[in-house]
Formats: C-alpha cells, structure tokens, sequence
C-alpha cells in the first residue's frame, strides 16, 4: 500500500518534472527542474531498494552533470532566445508521430500486462537490498571488470576531450 | 576694501651676485631662446619658457645629464585674470639623480594650446587632467583629456579667479537657457 | 507503532531544532572566538556575556526588509536560500551522535538513521548544496554575485573531487560505508582513524574548509573583494539562511570529520582496557567535544590567515590536493594488499 | 577554414564597476574593470567623489585657517600635512623655528607616520583576508591617537601646528609617554611580521603582484614607500632635510623587486625607523622657546615657492602664491601624494585578478580625502 | 500492488517525454537535458527488472549508462561551448557548418 502510494506519487514527479523540463522557456529554470526529476527517480531507485544507484544518481547526475550544464547555460549568455529563430525546415509532425508511436507501445505494455501478469516481486529484506553495494561492487569488479575498464577509459576519453574543445588556445 | 587682484606673479630675477646653477644655464645653452626669464625666489629656482618651446625644454630637462629632472612633482596653474596669458602653468621638477628642483612656468591665454608633456612625464597626465579640469588650460596632445575632479557634465571652471563663489553667479549656473549657452560657447571654444 | 514512527519522529525534531541552535550559537561563538584572539569582547550587550545575541540577530534578520532585486529571477531568487539549507539540514540523518543506549527502559540508537551507503550519502547531498550557490548568485542578476557564484561553484566542484578521493581511502580503511559501522571499526582497531590515515585527514579538514567556503578559501563571499559575493542582493530571512547554512556545513564537516577519524562517539584509544575509566563520559559527550574542538579550529583559522587567491586556490586543489589523495588512496591499497 | 591567430575564440568582457561604494575601494575610489573571466583587461580610475575644493576655499581664508583644512586632506595623518602647509609658509616668509620646535614636529611627523602606517597596515592586511591584523594594528593606533589628544586635544584633526613653530608645549610627563610607547610598539611590529611576514598564503598573495620597476615608477611620479619599494631610495628626510630630520640618524628601507610584498616591508622597515627617529627626537629634545619671530599679522611678501615634505603616503608638496597685499593665499596648491600615487594603479593592475585589485589599491596606500581634496 | 508493467509504463512516458524534447525544442542545451531524461527512463527499467529479478546486473548496466551519461555532457557542453563562442548561438538549425 505504501509503496503504491510512494510509486504514484514519485511518478508524478517524476514526469511533471519532465515535461516543465520539455517546455519551459527558460533554460536555468529547466536545468533546475531536470535537477528535480532526478532527485524524484533517485527516490524511486531507494524505493527499489537500489540505495546505491540512488546515491550514486544524485551525486553523479545531480550534483555533477547539471552542474555542468547550468555553468553552460551560464556561460552562454544569449542574446536572443533560440526559440526565438525561424525555422522553415522543422518538422515538429516527426515529433507528434513518433510520440503517437510511443503510445502505442504504452498501449502494448498494457495489454501484455493484462494478459500476463508479471510474478511477485522479490523481498525487501532480500540479500540485494540489505549489501546492495558489496552485491553491485562484487559484480562490477568480477562479472563486469572489463566493461568497467572500458567505460573508465570512456571517462578520460571524455574528459580529455572536453578539456581541448573548452579551453581556448593550446 | 578689497584691495586689486594683481596682474602677475612677482618673479624676482636671481639676486646680483649669485651663481645661477649649472642646470638652469644649461637650458638656454643647450636650447638658445627658451628662457624668457630666470628667477630665483627664497631658495627656488624658476625658469619661465614659452609655450612652443616647452617640449623641446621638458625633454632636455629631462635627458641631459648634467640636468636630469626625471621626476614631475606638480603640474599645476595659476590665474591672473587681468593679464592677456592670463594662466601660469607650473611644472615642478625634480632630479632623484642630483636631489635638486626647478620650476618651469609657461604663461598661456585662455584657449592657448599648451603641449601636453605627458609624453616626457607619465606622471604629469593626471596632474595635467586636473590643470584642464580646474583652470580649462588647453592643454593639446594629452592621450586623455578628460574632467578628473569634477562631473563629467560640469560647467565652467571652478579655480579660475572669475569663477563665482556665491550669489548669482551660481544661480547663472542653475538657469538653463544661460547653461545651454555657456554649453555652446565652451563647445565652440574647445580648440585641439 | 512506538519504535517505527515515534521515536524517529522525536530524534528527527530534537536533531533538526538541536542543529538550528546549535547553528545559530555558533555564530555567536564565531564572533566570540574571533573577538577573542583580536584582544576584544565581542557581543556583551544582549543577555550576559551577550549569550542572548543569536535571538536578537535572529529577531532582527526576521523583521527585516527581504528585498528582491526587480530585475531578479524571483523564483530561483527564493528557492537558492532553501536549496542550500536543505542539504545542510537532511545530512545530519545518518551522522551518528551515540551507540544504541539504554532510554527509559528502550534500546534506542543515537542516531536517526544508519543506511549501507551512508558517507556517500552525505557525499551526495553536499553536491546538491552547490545549486543553491550558483543559482542564488545567478538570479541576483547582478555582476558581483555572478562572478562570485562562478568561482564558488567551480571552488566546490573541484574540491568534491579532493574530498571524495579521501574518503575513498577511508572507506578503504573502514571496510564499509555506514557511518554507525565506520565508528564501530575504529573501535575494534583500538584506534582513531586519524592515526591510521593522517595524510586523508589533513586533505579533509583542507578540502573541508573549501567545500563550505570557510577562511582562507572563502572568496567566493570575500566581502572586501566582491562586495559579500553571491550573497550581494539578499536580505533579511534569506539572507540568514544563507548564513545559517554556511554555519550548519560547518557543522556538518566537523561531525563527519568526528565520525571518519576521530572515532565519532568513542574515547581516545576505545576498547582498551586500562582506559576504560574514560568510558564515564557519555559518549554523546565524546562526540560533541570533538565536533566542538574542531570547529574551533575552524573559526580560529578564520581568525589567523590572510585569503588564498581564487587562481592559487584552483591550483592548490587539483595540482596538490588531488594527486596527494589519489596517492593516498593507492598507498592504502597497497597496504591493504600486503597486509 | 579560417586560421585562428592566437585567441581561437572572443568571449565578452565584464565591465564591472568597483566603487565609489565598495568596501576596500578606502572610501570613495571608483574603478572600472573590464574583465575577461576574473582578469582584469583595462581599468580606468575614477576620482572627485570627494572634491571639496579645498584650494579653492583656501584662496579665501587667511593663512592661519589654512591650517585647519589641511588636516581635512589626508585625514589620517593631519599633522604632517599642517607641518608641511607651515613649513611651506615660513619658507615663504623666512621665519627662523626654533629648535625646541623643530624637535616636537619631528617627533610627531613621525607619531603620524606610525599611526598613518597602522591604518595602512590593517586596511591591507584586511583587503588580503587578515583580519586579526587590522585590530591589532588599529589598537597600537589608538595608543597614538590617545598621545595626540592629550598633546591637542583632537584625535583625528589636529590642526596641531602654528606658523613659526607650535600652538603649544608638550605636555609635562608626554615624553615619558611617548617613550613608553616606542617601547610598546616596537614589539608590536615584531608581532604584526610573524603573522604576516613569513606567512605562505601572504607571499603567495602578494610576492610578484603589481610588479613596477624603479624607472617605471619614478617616470609615473610614484613617491614615497611605494616608489621605495622599487627600490629608488628617495627620501625627502634624507634628501632634503626639513624640520630636524637632519640631526637625525635613520636609514631608508628600499626594496627589490617593487612588487606588493617589497612595499609591505618597506612599510614594516618604516615603522622601526620611525621608532627609531622619536626616541632620538624625544630624548635630544632641547629647551627653548617653540615659535619663533612671527609678525602678528601673517603676510607674507610676494612671491611663489613650491616646498615639498615626506608625509607617510609620500611627497606632500605645497605650491603656494602670495601676492603680498591681501591677508589670503593668492593661490594654494597641494601636490597629493595619494593623488599621484594612485595615477599608476591602472598600470599596476592590468592582467591581475580581482583580488589582486583590492590588494594593489591598498599597497599604494590612498586616503580618498588627499586624492579628491 | 506495483508490478514491472507499471515501471514500464512510467519509463516508457519519461521516454517519450524526452523524444518530443529532443524533436520539438530548438534550444541544443533543452535537447541535450530531453537525452538525459531519456537515459534516465533507460535506467528506471534496468533497476525496475533488477528489483523484480532479484539480481544486480541491471544495477551495473545503469552505472555504465550513467557513465556514457557523464561522457555525453562533458563533451557535447564543450562542443555547444566552442560553438556558442564562434557563433553566439545555441539554436540547433544553425548549426550546420558541416553542411555543404
């Protein structure tokens, strides 16, 4: 019961947020919202028992990828609003059909789900919830350690690559 | 009652007798007709130049050894209205070489150009800022000739001996069409 | 019904309102203790020995004008004060003040929480701190508060960096991320982590004063500089929660700083037994002395050095602080290999 | 393709305005930055906030009120400025001080530059983030603030000077007093080093800043410490003795490097120096009368004279006309030493950061009262 | 009672919601915050599958897609920052140097 009344209520949130996020005309106040539906998915992530994703949501997302974009909105100080452009060669229809395609997908989850109900749900107390970290860590270092490897080599990858494109003169 | 304004500063020539100093006869040596006249005053020696000269002097002051007046104490002026060059602009310099000083003065009218020498002395360029600002000595080839000490917008210049104190002059100040005019006229006497 | 809703809700109303005067007296005791070391009184005429100084201010901050700037973002403007308490205020959750003690006959913990991934809880809420300064300075729409909630922004971001590292290599030595469990170690290893990790240490309580913009490295508010920084155009009730969060991070820094190295509610040298007469102070005690003393050290650093430069403290956290950290955490490793 | 030559992109310069309200602009300086990111471009400097007019006014005061105006320029060290404002007049007349008097003015033109320096030093330090300093340095301030007022009885203003000598005598047990304090101070000075001197986040904040080399500095007109700093040893004291500087020993602290740090030690130099220079004034003091010959009616003959003295910022100089008839200044004007001091900060600060700002305003040391007048 | 269906459900509209952003907005920094809302519905239903499986692979997956996450903003901002400098704009249908 609580946990219906938990999931609601953070879906709610969570795709309030994410339309203000779509539609707000101004960026700053759509970096926050964004900041605010990930705050909400965290909070679902703790209801799914994934403590650590949900921390680690916040940290990284939260308090470290909208940073970076409110410091680029920041520094992108416009002049004019890009909304603001004409734009003869947009298409927003594309948008609308392919949203209509995706309620229909969301129509097909329904059905399916009518038809075939998904089997109980694994305990709270199970051991992935209470050592979820040692349970996640042991993964990534065993199962997944080359994966990992490859996406720490991704970050510097990334970081380094950042650094050229920021940084004016070499 | 009060007593006259004067019509010039009193520059008493050098005492009968006294050494003129070897960086006050080296100007005239080195330069021949730049010293209008050398004065000497309670310790001070004064060289008054005139104005079209005053470059070729600064410079001179500055470079030759024997002279070496590398630092600009003051730029500064003085008004003596009756006069036709109603404006004394004083140089003091001073030689951190030799520890001694020496006055120049050049005596200009009003709207007379008076060569910038902040091009010899940075430092005179703020001093000359204020000697512009207060007295309206047209100084020409300063880099930044702008008011320092008064509004940007201001009227008039307010060391000038005829520069009102009090009464209706300054009300002249505050009466627009008489400030719309006084605009006018320093528009069309800004010479450069 | 008693243990699931009750006593959390007691525990969560006495820390919150514990916290907010303990932030409010810290202020007092900032400028008492400042005062102190420059030969002065300071505050005397509130209450005796102005204790009474806080409530004035606060009555004061309360009654005030709060302003906002007609060119400001009015509702960022009003949110950036909330989003920097807030994550001040919610960290104290999972900081244990005490073990479980017994209370009118209950085993109740000292703690209001303890969750498997609590130091990186903290962790990850102090980022969320961040926003409050960007934005605040952001919607001032103004040049100093920009310039300063620039510099603040990329001041936090870099020493997270730092911080985190260090606590990588606590959590190295601790085995484990729950801060109750944290303590608990330290007390089977008869030792304050700061004698096991003193090079994290020094990086922390350095990092520590960056991350909550205290002197020397607050420039980001350097009123002789930019004029009181992201703060610039607040006033009244905003303008004290501003304050009030600098002092509740502070807090926050030193009771963590408490918990990771010096052995949060334990005695020196826990768990040896001709020292256990030391166990007659109530270990609440402990940890509020140790808090205390640290932040202490806080205002009397404040007190003592001259400001770093914004460039000099960039270059002192990733050119310093970081490689010092990631060595750190390598060194740890290795000795956590070997033996 | 374009080629990029040296910047690959523009990005907008920040035009921040720092003053006339601004808590270390010392009052009322105005300066504009122009900032790429937090350096500083350009900057223009922008005084008159303060303008009063006082050359003007003295034009129509007789010469002894004079005195009182001067105190109103530099404002924290009024008794040099009304010593030089004296000096300037008895050069003028030719009035012969005494030598019981030249003493006094020697002893408390140097009070003064303590007590000049003390603000300086707290001002500073507090700009750089010290701010423990700037109450202790206020608190040895205070103790010559208390040996003013019981010599004049003001505490700021002292309007403490007469032409041909002093309103006054010390008071009996002042020298005694004095001495006391040379003692206090002198430690004092060794406790403001070991906070500041040795300290990383001081060198590191002030070593290399606002670099101005010896020619630079003499050819912008800066006088005083900053231009000693730069390691120019000129002193009006030494060079051109006035009041009783000539029977004194005292050395002249330069500096190296001209940077913000070399002009804080060459301050912290000038504070022992100037101990130095009171215990030799108040123990050699002699006996004698304190003004000398001074017609009653004080009009000087006609004629102009330019006279310049060490104040703590620099060299004060008085260029004074009379034109013998009436009892006021024909013309009346100061050489600010702050005024010109502070014509080189645009150069100073270009491509520093604003902290840099703050700390290279106060290493030039400006009492907006002087630069305005 | 809150089955898997309901996650998708959820996932699949936060999708969505980031496509019609991604298609609709024209300012590049709203785009880039509708892929993030779109990796984010992505890792509701890995942690969804993961909680009803009992099984922390799907935990691992999300930490990899928030590392491609933080990969993706570092260097799209510093494309959309070297753009803006050269062309003082961030609207997506300038931006077509590339396009001759």
């Amino acid at each position: 019961m609580a946990q219906s009344i938990a999931f609601y209520v953070l879906s709610t949130f969570i795709l309030g947020f994410a339309v203000l996020v779509v539609t707000t005309r101004n960026t700053v106040h759509a970096v926050l919202f964004l900041v605010l539906n990930f705050l909400a998915v965290a909070a679902l992530y703790v209801l799914l028992t994934a403590q650590f994703l949900a921390v680690i949501q916040v940290l990284v997302y939260a308090g470290g990828i909208v940073v970076l974009y409110l410091f680029v909105v920041m520094l992108v100080n416009l002049k004019r609003p890009p909304e603001d452009h004409m734009a003869p060669q947009r298409h927003n229809w594309i948008g609308f059909g392919l949203s209509a395609l995706v309620l229909v997908e969301l129509g097909a989850i329904i059905g399916y789900g009518a038809v075939a109900p998904a089997g109980p749900v694994g305990a709270q107390t199970s051991d992935l919830a209470l050592n979820n970290v040692e349970r996640v860590g042991m993964l990534l270092y065993t199962d997944y350690l080359i994966p990992f490897e490859v996406a720490s080599m991704l970050l510097l990858v990334a970081m380094v690559g950042a650094i050229i494109l920021a940084k004016r003169e070499l | 009652m009060k007593p006259a304004p004067p019509s010039g500063p009193t520059d008493p020539a050098p005492p009968a007798g006294m050494a003129v100093p070897a960086f006050v006869s080296a100007i005239e040596a080195a330069i021949p007709g730049s010293v209008t006249q050398v004065s000497y005053y309670v310790g001070d020696w004064a060289v008054i130049v005139p104005a079209d000269k005053l470059l070729e002097v600064a410079r001179f002051l500055r470079d030759s050894r024997e002279t070496a007046f590398d630092f600009c104490s003051d730029v500064t002026a003085s008004d003596w209205p009756p006069r036709p060059q109603r404006f004394d602009v004083v140089y003091c310099l001073y030689s951190t070489k030799h520890h001694h000083r020496i006055r120049l003065k050049v005596r200009a009218a009003d709207g007379e150009a008076v060569p910038s020498v902040s091009g010899i002395w940075p430092a005179a360029n703020w001093l000359e800022r204020e000697v512009y600002d207060l007295f309206g000595v047209n100084i020409t080839g300063h880099p930044d000739r702008r008011r320092i000490l008064m509004p940007e917008d201001w009227q008039g210049f307010p060391q000038r001996k005829d520069y009102p104190l009090e009464g209706p002059g300054e009300l002249l100040m505050e009466n627009p069409l008489d400030w719309l005019r006084l605009k006018q006229a320093r528009e069309e006497s800004e010479i450069e | 019904m008693i243990d699931t809703y009750l006593i959390p809700l007691v525990k969560i109303l006495f820390v919150l309102n514990a916290t907010l005067i303990g932030v409010t007296y810290m202020v007092l005791l900032e400028r008492k203790v400042i005062a102190w070391v420059q030969v002065r009184l300071g505050p005397m005429r509130v209450g005796p020995y102005g204790i009474l100084q806080p409530i004035a201010d606060a009555v004061k901050l309360i009654l005030k004008e709060d302003i906002t700037p007609t060119r400001a973002d009015k509702w960022v403007f009003t949110a950036a004060p909330i989003i920097v308490m807030v994550p001040a205020l919610i960290t104290f959750a999972v900081i244990p003040f005490g073990p479980v003690v017994n209370l009118f006959g209950r085993q109740v913990p000292l703690y209001i929480t303890d969750v498997n991934v609590g130091l990186l809880y903290i962790v990850s809420v102090a980022s969320i701190g961040v926003y409050g300064i960007i934005l605040g300075g952001w919607a001032s729409n103004s040049k100093f508060p920009l310039l300063a909630s620039l510099r603040a922004s990329a001041q936090l971001i870099s020493y997270e960096v730092a911080v985190t590292m260090t606590l990588v290599s606590m959590i190295m030595t601790a085995g484990t991320l729950s801060m109750v469990k944290i303590v608990e170690s330290q007390y089977d290893q008869h030792l304050w982590f700061i004698f096991v990790q003193p090079v994290a240490f020094v990086l922390f309580f350095i990092g520590g004063l960056a991350e909550t913009n205290r002197a020397p490295f607050d420039m980001a508010e350097a009123e002789q500089e930019l004029t009181g920084g992201f703060h610039t155009e607040y006033s009244g009730m905003r303008f004290a929660l501003f304050f009030l969060a600098e002092y509740a991070n502070m807090i926050v820094v030193s009771s963590v700083a408490t918990t990771l190295f010096l052995g949060g509610w334990l005695a020196p040298f826990p768990n040896v037994g001709w020292l256990s007469f030391l166990g007659y102070v109530p270990s609440w005690m402990w940890f509020l002395l140790k808090t205390f003393a640290f932040l202490y050290v806080f205002l009397w650093v404040r007190a003592t050095l001259p400001r770093y430069r914004y460039d000099q403290l960039m270059r002192l956290g990733w050119k310093v602080l970081i490689p010092i950290a990631i060595a750190n955490v390598v060194v740890t490793g290795i000795v956590k290999v070997l033996f | 393709m374009t080629t990029h030559t040296g910047q690959m992109f523009d990005t907008e310069e920040l035009v921040i305005n720092m003053g006339p309200q601004h808590p270390s602009t010392h009052g009322v300086l105005r300066v504009v930055l122009r900032l790429d990111g937090e350096k500083v471009v350009s900057s223009d400097v922008v005084i008159g906030y303060l303008h009063r007019g006082i050359e003007k006014l003295s034009e129509n005061r007789n010469w002894t009120q004079i005195i009182l105006l001067t105190d109103r320029m530099d404002y924290v060290a009024a008794a040099t400025n009304n010593v030089g404002y004296c000096q300037t007049v008895e050069k003028l007349m030719q009035i012969e001080v005494p030598r019981r008097a030249r003493y006094i003015r020697t002893a408390i033109c140097e009070l003064q530059r303590i007590a000049s320096h003390c603000l300086w030093l707290g001002t500073h330090a507090m700009d750089i983030g010290a701010m423990t300093v700037f109450l202790y340095a206020f608190r040895e301030r205070e103790l010559i603030l208390d040996l003013f007022e019981e010599y004049c009885g003001a505490r700021l203003t002292y309007n403490s000077m007469r032409i041909g000598g002093l309103p006054l005598d010390i008071p009996v047990g002042w020298d005694r007093k004095v001495l006391e304090f040379c003692t206090i101070m002198s430690e004092k000075v060794d406790e403001y080093e070991e906070l500041l001197t040795h300290n990383r986040i001081w060198l590191e904040r002030t070593r290399g800043i606002g670099v101005i080399t010896a020619e630079q500095a003499i050819a912008i007109g800066l006088s005083g410490p900053p231009l000693r700093g730069s390691g120019v040893p000129r002193d009006i004291r030494k060079d051109e003795p006035y009041a009783a500087y000539d029977e004194m020993k005292f050395d002249v602290p330069v500096g190296t490097s001209g940077d913000t740090y070399d002009r804080y030690l060459v301050r912290l130099e000038e504070f022992r120096q100037s101990i130095r220079i009171i215990r030799q004034a108040i123990q050699g003091l002699p006996e004698g009368p304190i003004v000398g010959k001074v017609p009653r009616l004080i009009k000087p003959p006609a004629g102009e004279t330019y006279h310049a003295i060490e104040s703590p910022k620099g060299e004060i100089g008085y260029f004074i006309v009379s034109d013998g008839k009436s009892t006021n200044p024909y013309r009346f004007r100061v050489r600010p030493p702050s005024f010109c001091n502070l014509q080189a900060l645009p150069q100073l600060i270009k491509g520093h950061l604003v902290a840099d700002v703050v700390a290279l305003i106060g290493s030039i040391d400006v009492v907006l009262g002087e630069v305005d007048r | 009672m809150i089955t898997p269906t309901h996650y998708m459900m959820l996932s699949t509209a936060l999708f969505a919601i980031g496509v019609i952003g991604v298609i609709t907005r024209r300012n590049i920094i709203v785009i880039f915050m509708s892929i993030e809302l779109m990796l984010n519905a992505v890792n509701i239903n890995l942690i969804a599958f993961s909680y009803q499986l009992q099984d922390g692979i799907g935990q691992v997956f999300a930490i990899f897609v928030i590392a491609v996450a933080a990969a993706e903003a570092a260097v799209g901002l510093g494309i959309i920052l070297a753009f803006y400098r050269n062309k003082e704009t961030i609207n997506i249908d300038e931006m077509n140097v590339m396009r001759w």
